[in-house]
């Protein structure tokens, strides 16, 4: 548990939805659900779901604050925009699931091994290195997502895919050293902790 | 000087050895042939395409798009942004409209920026290369470009969703938009306007993280094309392209099922159809090759 | 020339419908001058072509036969069919408005024998079945039509058809060189009753009203309903003609969604509930309903009628906003795809017919309303004083029920003769 | 009355002359069915057509018209003759076109239509173009019985119209439940915020109305008369009595808070802190701005629960059973109360369905939840009083477990009772246990107060007539009427003040009100010929018969909706109306042909209400449906008209079978004159005597309940009669 969420907790105590409201990505639409449920029923994935977003919702305001940071449901969106789209409220399901994904991982409830968590944190990682993303890097520590001998296995099985990717010249092994990237990396980096210092900031004033 | 001219947002998978290099080559080939003229934006950085949340939060991830929309307003000044890649267009997209109804993550965002010395006016049109194809240049122009209509081929028009929504093209519905059929009629070949999966999501990036979860998608989008008899699927998306595209033989062996349905992006068939060669057409970009796109492109 | 004799103590009423209907008949009953203008050929609006009213499962051709006794039997009441609106000048206890009268191409000398009909060959969809059914080119709209006139139907004219008609009127009703017609008329007050249109199914496109052809809308089941209606009363659906034993009603199909109507339509539910009478009285124990709701809204006594449908076991509720709709390619039947909110259960179910519960989408023009008007978000007739002398009367006004309608009416009835009494100097 | 001219036009258009023998059918006319004058005519709705029967009317002195053309329902406006009495033979939709055409059909085809021209002679001989009584007042001034917001409106509104009002409320000041009232929902659109309810202002306005007299601690103890010359004795506290004339009456007694002493479970009356919305509206007034604070404690509260439906949509005992409709919004209003007035205070609405409908009801909601308002769909089943603080103990229904939530307030919202007095027809069992007190103190033979529909609503039954009670020119408006919220009940007041006024109007002109506005005629009765047997004083469906010092009927005739249930019911036939009477029908049964035995021909005898079974017919015959040639067909008023001497004389002259259709007459009855149709099954079922001491088969007359859609089995009812007669054979009272 981290210190941002012992005092998050402390800070909200009774009120997960104004936490919520406060602190995730188009937060503050919540409020407006009116547990229709097309948002769940519109979902590709959505029998994977152990709690679909409209119920996160109610979830939500029902202060099952727990259940609904660790939860692994919202890892499960692939970004669709079916739910955005249908939703009769206009809420932004969508960004709420990557927010909630997000503020769960910054107060370190995320679940343990969730693949889509960690292959997101690596894009994240990926990109930021060089402000492009390096596929092939990408793919190999994809691969190595659950340790090596697991990797190795995997690495075997896409082999197959890798190497009808370099034939068709979709896959460069030079990439392997440096790769594509951003010509002002300093002025990139400076912006993305400049953005990252802000918002740190924003949530850790409502932190305490 | 070209007819139509636009400020290019590539994005990382179009790179020269990324996934889709080959959908930048027949980009690049159809845009000659259309008179349309793309301007890079220099120094492009990748939009995190929905799937950086985890450890990237809002701001750093609007930043990423603000900074592209920023350096476009100042080196290719007044012509609108243009992206080939469905989830980079929706980034930039949605982080343009964001921005637009928050003012204060606009300041924040500006603050930001200003640590690479950029500023963001905000007020640039971002498009998908779609869009300017039906509403810029038009299907007429197109079908007046024809040199090789692509008769008697089947194609399963598979929009996908990030080009569908929740933008999506100026007068199609999202449940069962119809530009791709009318493109490929325009071409010679033949549609499947009825098409069930033309929407259906094939995963995402959800691909590497959860392939079973992705691939069982994928196999209904393939076989409900070959239910159609459809002898290819024509895709607006990278993501699309390559989900659809590279990971049959691994369902093959999971499913037992028999899949070799090539996919194709727009620009390949079109420059096949504008009677360009095949490697105009990238065509050996394929992993799954598009025979009868080659045999006519070899005439 | 369609000669109308008005004044600045007349009042004008828009709208033929159970709403303006009712407006002209309770004024003219108080002893004012009323001109009804109609866009339809005949009155009644939207309720004649309902099979039964909830909450009583009585007929509305019921009251529309004492209604248009009324207004046949009341020297006070003008009425204007195929006519519509197109401006309104001046002020309060002094507009003049211009009317457009569409040729109808048949005279008042027509006495409804129906010889024409029989000459005629052509077929066109039949607007009173909303397009289930097909009605000959020359035509009565429904058997209650008022006024007792046939239409012919401009499509006819130059064809010979036509002439055809003209030849069989023993009455020289059939005229075709009737043409359109403008008048010009004063009125001290107005009432709108425009009422409302069924919201476009199209438009909802996860439903495929446009694609499957077992989704049909709520409008649509009360005339297959209808024993007058294009099945003669039977339940058949349209893919295959087979009886619909298994049918989806769908709620809010359009109301209560920013995407299409932001209002809550009010009468759907109650409607659903109505129409699940049909199925189980046509098919008794073999009949499976299901009701997909956000809210019933079932308000006041009309919580009984909700209680008894209920009690009905042939009647499932679902509280869940259906998702999408699929075609069963197989049997024509549409799938729903959605979860059951009630503690989350996800369905894939599969009907016989589907029944889109689509809202009232207000007939007001928002772009061109004939005079100064304040109209809401909706798109709705606000109660404002700006509105001067112009009141809305029923649908116009908001989503209402007929009963809420009727009311409502009569009350714009009075506003009205307050300010032609005013006019009168009876002044209020 | 000048001397009688009687004049017959027959119609030969829409293939009436193609198919029958005119020629035959004038001499008909003239030489049975009497006419002075007989003509016919192509087309006879054609100006040509009426202008000749203008012609004769002005030039030949006409004053009786039998047409004999289309349906009566057919033409109306054409044959717009109110100067004439006027008789119409239905040869169109009632002959030919229920009649096959063919050779072997013509015979029967055109005695069908000589009956009817015989029938609708006769009727017309007896038959007068009916004029005022000359009784009528010409009092319009509106009586409006309760001063809330409902009754305020309906007096400013008839004021507005030029009508004097008084105003009668109980208590001591204007405004009911309105005005104690912190706000009320919103009426103008966005309806995103609650807004003064207005009522200082229209109180100031009554007050400054010259045309509105207000009377305050004062109750209605006697109503006497009818619309146009209402006597109401109207008292104050002390006692003192001043007796008043009105036109019209609108009773705007509003409701009574649904009693929430009966809701136990939610520690109603146990704790302070469990408060009914309407006590919720004190507080917020009490606060007079500051924070809304816990009756208890005194402290702000900052943690407040709605439980919808309390007490209501359940059948559990001593609950409502209905929906009060207005409480969903005004727990979402109240919920804003506390967003405004105590900004971090937690409010969440426990629901099962939200009811908000229409663009206000459904923008409020969204406007609440845009504010904050935690909306929860859980099924509450206990408000426990813990420590000072309450706990909320309900099923939520989406997450589908039990939950509890901890307040400082709980808020039931609890329905409205009608405040109405005494059912006049209440069933000793439905009879309230607690003596209700009256509201109008009407001095009717029929009860004391409007008639309730259900759950002591005093609401009209129809769905096309909301304002049709029982009491002619006695409106309701208002929560009396219908559980509504306030913006319902100004409209409805409003429209309640409309027919108060177009009742009082027409008792002046001495017409008749709804269904038959314009109608002249009214009862006129032998008084020499009636026995006092009270039939009619009873069985008029609108109490409007009372009885005089010598206990004869007095009939009242701005209260009468000349349905003619009285002369249906009085078994001396000394009831009567000028356009309609005991002869007008019955001298058409006499009319009719009866032929010989041997002939083979029965004769059937229909009744129809013309409001749907007569309607039904027409439609039938325009469908291409097939009746016997053996019926004649009599529209009537209503079924309760139809008096049982017309039964027994065409049994005796032979007529074979009697078919009578009527209304649906159960709880959901749709006759437009309430009873009528209940009252003739009622006589009907005794008719079974009359045909045993004549001994006929009781199959011969059978009473159907007929709705204006049974086009195929209207017919098919009269043609199943053909068959029964066919299988028991012909009456044998044919001489």
């Amino acid at each position: 548990m981290s210190e941002l969420n012992t005092a998050m907790i402390e800070r909200y105590r009774s009120n997960f939805l104004k936490e919520v409201e406060a602190n995730v990505e188009e937060g503050e639409w919540v409020k407006m659900c009116m547990q229709c449920g097309v948002c769940s029923g519109s979902c590709p994935l959505g029998k994977f779901w152990d709690h679909p977003p409209q119920e996160l919702f109610m979830m939500i305001r029902a202060n099952k604050r727990d259940e609904v940071l660790s939860s692994e449901s919202m890892w499960m969106c692939t970004s669709c925009y079916n739910c955005i789209v249908r939703c009769p409220r206009g809420l932004p399901i969508t960004h709420i699931m990557h927010g909630l994904a997000h503020y769960a991982k910054r107060l370190g409830l995320a679940p343990q091994n969730q693949p889509t968590a960690k292959f997101s944190q690596m894009f994240w990682n990926n990109l930021v290195k060089k402000g492009r993303v390096n596929e092939l890097k990408l793919g190999v520590s994809l691969y190595f997502i659950n340790g090596f001998s697991e990797g190795v296995k995997t690495s075997l099985k896409m082999k197959d895919i890798g190497l009808n990717m370099l034939k068709a010249k979709r896959m460069n092994p030079m990439e392997i050293l440096g790769g594509h990237g951003v010509k002002d990396v300093s002025g990139f980096h400076k912006m993305l902790e400049k953005a990252k210092e802000l918002e740190d900031a924003r949530i850790a004033k409502h932190g305490n | 000087m070209a007819k139509h001219e636009y400020s290019f947002y590539p994005g990382c998978s179009s790179q020269k050895g990324a996934s889709s290099s080959n959908y930048l080559v027949s980009v690049k080939t159809m845009c000659e042939e259309l008179d349309i003229g793309l301007t890079d934006i220099p120094d492009w950085n990748c939009c995190a395409a929905s799937i950086g949340y985890s450890g990237g939060g809002e701001l750093p991830r609007l930043a990423l798009s603000a900074r592209n929309i920023a350096l476009s307003e100042q080196h290719n000044p007044g012509k609108d942004i243009v992206a080939t890649c469905a989830a980079c267009w929706l980034s930039t997209r949605e982080a343009q409209e964001r921005l637009e109804h928050d003012r204060q993550l606009l300041a924040e965002c500006n603050e930001a920026l200003a640590q690479a010395g950029l500023k963001l006016k905000n007020e640039t049109p971002i498009k998908h290369m779609a869009e300017v194809l039906i509403q810029d240049v038009g299907y007429d122009k197109i079908k007046a470009k024809v040199k090789k209509p692509l008769e008697g081929i089947k194609i399963a028009g598979y929009v996908g969703c990030q080009t569908n929504r929740p933008f999506g093209i100026a007068g199609e519905s999202f449940e069962n938009p119809l530009y791709l059929d009318k493109l490929v009629d325009t071409l010679g070949a033949d549609s499947i306007p009825g098409y069930e999966k033309k929407v259906q999501c094939c995963g995402g990036a959800l691909a590497f993280s959860e392939p079973e979860k992705s691939q069982d998608m994928i196999k209904g989008i393939i076989e409900a094309a070959y239910d159609h008899g459809a002898d290819m699927i024509v895709t607006p998306c990278p993501v699309c392209q390559m989900n659809v595209e590279i990971y049959q033989d691994q369902i093959n062996l999971r499913h037992g099922t028999k899949f070799k349905m090539p996919v194709v992006y727009y620009s390949t068939l079109m420059s096949v159809a504008f009677g360009r060669s095949a490697k105009d057409a990238a065509l050996d970009g394929q992993v799954i090759p598009a025979k009868k796109l080659e045999d006519i492109a070899g005439k | 020339m369609t000669e109308v004799v008005a004044t600045n103590e007349t009042i004008l009423v828009v709208g033929g419908g159970i709403s303006g209907l009712t407006a002209a008949l309770e004024a003219a009953e108080t002893g004012k001058r009323v001109v009804l203008v109609e866009k339809r050929p005949y009155l009644g609006g939207r309720v004649a072509q309902l099979y039964k009213y909830f909450p009583k499962l009585c007929f509305p051709t019921c009251g529309l036969e004492i209604n248009q006794r009324r207004a046949k039997m009341n020297p006070n009441v003008t009425v204007l069919t195929m006519a519509e609106v197109t401006n309104i000048e001046g002020e309060a206890g002094n507009y003049t408005a211009t009317v457009n009268l569409a040729p109808r191409y048949i005279n008042e000398r027509c006495t409804a024998c129906g010889d024409c009909a029989k000459a005629v060959t052509a077929e066109f969809d039949d607007e009173f079945n909303y397009g289930l059914g097909k009605r000959k080119g020359a035509y009565l709209p429904h058997r209650m039509a008022h006024p007792m006139r046939y239409v012919l139907d401009p499509r006819l004219l130059g064809t010979p058809d036509a002439e055809k008609a003209k030849a069989a009127c023993k009455y020289g009703a059939v005229d075709l060189e009737m043409s359109p017609e403008q008048i010009r008329f004063n009125a001290g007050a107005v009432i709108w009753a425009t009422g409302w249109k069924p919201y476009d199914a199209a438009k909802i496109q996860p439903y495929g009203y446009d694609r499957i052809k077992n989704v049909i809308t709520n409008v649509e089941f009360e005339r297959l309903a209808d024993p007058s209606g294009p099945t003669g009363g039977k339940i058949l659906r349209p893919s295959d003609g087979k009886e619909a034993k298994n049918v989806a009603f769908i709620q809010c199909a359009g109301s209560r969604d920013h995407n299409h109507l932001l209002h809550c339509s009010r009468i759907c539910c109650m409607a659903s509930l109505k129409q699940t009478t049909y199925v189980s009285e046509a098919f008794g124990d073999q009949a499976d309903i299901s009701i997909y709701y956000i809210d019933i809204r079932a308000i006041d006594r009309f919580e009984d009628f909700y209680a008894k449908v209920k009690a009905n076991p042939r009647v499932k509720f679902i509280k869940s906003k259906v998702a999408s709709i699929v075609e069963n390619k197989g049997n024509g039947n549409p799938v729903l795809n959605g979860v059951d909110t009630e503690g989350y259960h996800r369905y894939a179910n599969e009907h016989d017919l589907v029944v889109l519960a689509v809202g009232m989408e207000p007939s007001v023009d928002k772009d061109k309303f004939p005079v100064k008007i304040v109209i809401n978000e909706e798109g709705f007739i606000e109660p404002a004083p700006e509105n001067g002398g112009v009141f809305a009367a029923g649908s116009a006004a908001d989503a209402l029920d007929v009963n809420r309608a009727v009311q409502h009416a009569t009350a714009a009835a009075l506003r009205a003769i307050q300010v032609v009494n005013r006019v009168a100097g009876m002044e209020g | 009355m000048a001397d009688k001219k009687f004049a017959g036009y027959i119609c030969t258009g829409c293939g009436i002359g193609e198919r029958l023998d005119a020629k035959q059918l004038v001499n008909v006319a003239t030489r049975e069915g009497k006419m002075s004058l007989s003509r016919q005519h192509p087309m006879l709705c054609s100006q040509e057509g009426v202008h000749m029967i203008k012609e004769d009317i002005a030039n030949a002195g006409v004053t009786h018209v039998m047409l004999a053309a289309c349906s009566r329902r057919s033409k109306v406006e054409a044959f717009w003759l109110p100067e004439v009495a006027m008789s119409r033979a239905n040869l169109r939709e009632g002959v030919i076109w229920l009649r096959p055409e063919t050779d072997d059909n013509q015979e029967t085809t055109q005695e069908m239509a000589e009956d009817y021209i015989r029938m609708a002679c006769a009727e017309v001989r007896f038959m007068n173009p009916p004029t005022a009584s000359g009784e009528q007042s010409l009092t319009k001034r509106i009586l409006v019985v309760g001063g809330g917001i409902t009754g305020m409106t309906a007096a400013l509104e008839s004021a507005a119209t030029g009508y004097a009002v008084s105003l009668v409320e109980k208590t001591g000041a204007l405004g009911g439940h309105a005005a104690e009232l912190y706000k009320r929902t919103p009426v103008r659109s966005p309806y995103a915020d609650p807004q003064d309810t207005g009522i200082p202002e229209m109180a100031k306005r009554i007050a400054d109305n010259p045309r509105i007299q207000v009377h305050l601690n004062s109750r209605v103890t006697r109503t006497s008369g009818a619309p146009g010359r209402f006597a109401v004795d109207i008292t104050t506290e002390s006692g003192a009595t001043v007796t008043e004339n009105f036109g019209a009456v609108i009773q705007a007694s509003g409701f009574k808070p649904y009693d929430a002493a009966r809701l136990p479970e939610f520690s109603y009356g146990q704790t302070p802190d469990v408060v009914t919305n309407l006590e919720l509206e004190r507080l917020a007034k009490a606060a007079n701005g500051g924070p809304i604070k816990r009756p208890s404690d005194g402290k702000p509260v900052k943690n407040v629960a709605f439980v919808q439906c309390a007490g209501q949509r359940s059948d559990k005992p001593g609950h409502l059973p209905y929906c009060s409709g207005f409480c969903c919004t005004t727990s979402i209003k109240q919920a804003m109360y506390f967003k405004e007035l105590n900004p971090d205070c937690d409010t969440t609405v426990l629901f099962s369905d939200l009811r908000t409908p229409g663009a206000p009801g459904e923008d409020f909601y969204r406007s609440g939840q845009q504010k904050g308002v935690t909306f929860s769909k859980g099924q509450v089943s206990a408000v426990v009083p813990k420590g000072g603080r309450l706990e909320v103990r309900f099923k939520d229904l989406i997450l589908d477990e039990d939950a509890s939530l901890d307040c400082d307030l709980v808020v039931l919202a609890t329905g409205m009772v009608a405040n109405s007095g005494p059912d006049p027809y209440a069933t000793p069992e439905a009879a309230p246990s607690v003596t209700v007190e009256s509201i109008l103190n009407l001095d009717y033979r029929q009860g004391t107060d409007l008639p309730q529909l259900k759950y002591g609503f005093v609401d009209s039954h129809f769905i096309c007539f909301p304002y049709e009670t029982r009491r002619t020119g006695v409106y309701a408006a208002g929560p009396v009427r219908r559980p509504m919220d306030i913006q319902q009940a100004m409209d409805d007041a409003t429209g309640a003040a409309l027919k108060a006024i177009q009742a009082a109007e027409n008792a002046a002109r001495g017409s008749a009100a709804h269904p038959r506005v314009g109608d002249l005629s009214f009862p006129r009765f032998r008084k020499e010929g009636c026995t006092q047997c009270k039939r009619c004083t009873v069985e008029c469906p609108f109490g409007a018969i009372n009885e005089d010092e010598q206990r004869y009927p007095m009939f009242n005739e701005s209260r009468c909706r000349r349905c003619g249930t009285c002369m249906g019911a009085c078994p001396v036939r000394v009831i009567s109306f000028e356009n309609y009477s005991i002869d007008t029908v019955g001298q058409q049964i006499k009319n009719v042909s009866i032929p010989e035995e041997f002939e083979n021909k029965p004769r059937i005898l229909v009744l129809a209400c013309e409001n749907d079974a007569y309607p039904a017919l027409d439609q039938a015959s325009m469908a291409g449906q097939e009746i016997t040639p053996w019926a004649r067909v009599i529209p009537v008023r209503c079924l309760g008209s139809v008096s049982l001497s017309w039964i027994t004389d065409s049994l005796n002259s032979g007529f074979d079978g009697i078919v009578l259709m009527g209304c649906r007459r159960d709880d959901d009855y749709q006759c437009h004159f309430v009873r009528g149709s209940a009252m003739a099954a009622e006589r009907m079922s005794k008719v079974g005597d009359t045909l045993s001491s004549l001994n006929l088969e009781p199959e011969r007359v059978q009473v159907y309940e007929v709705a204006i859609t049974d086009i195929e089995r209207a017919p098919k009812l009269i043609n199943d009669m053909a068959a029964k007669v066919n299988e028991i054979g012909l009456s044998p009272f044919k001489f």
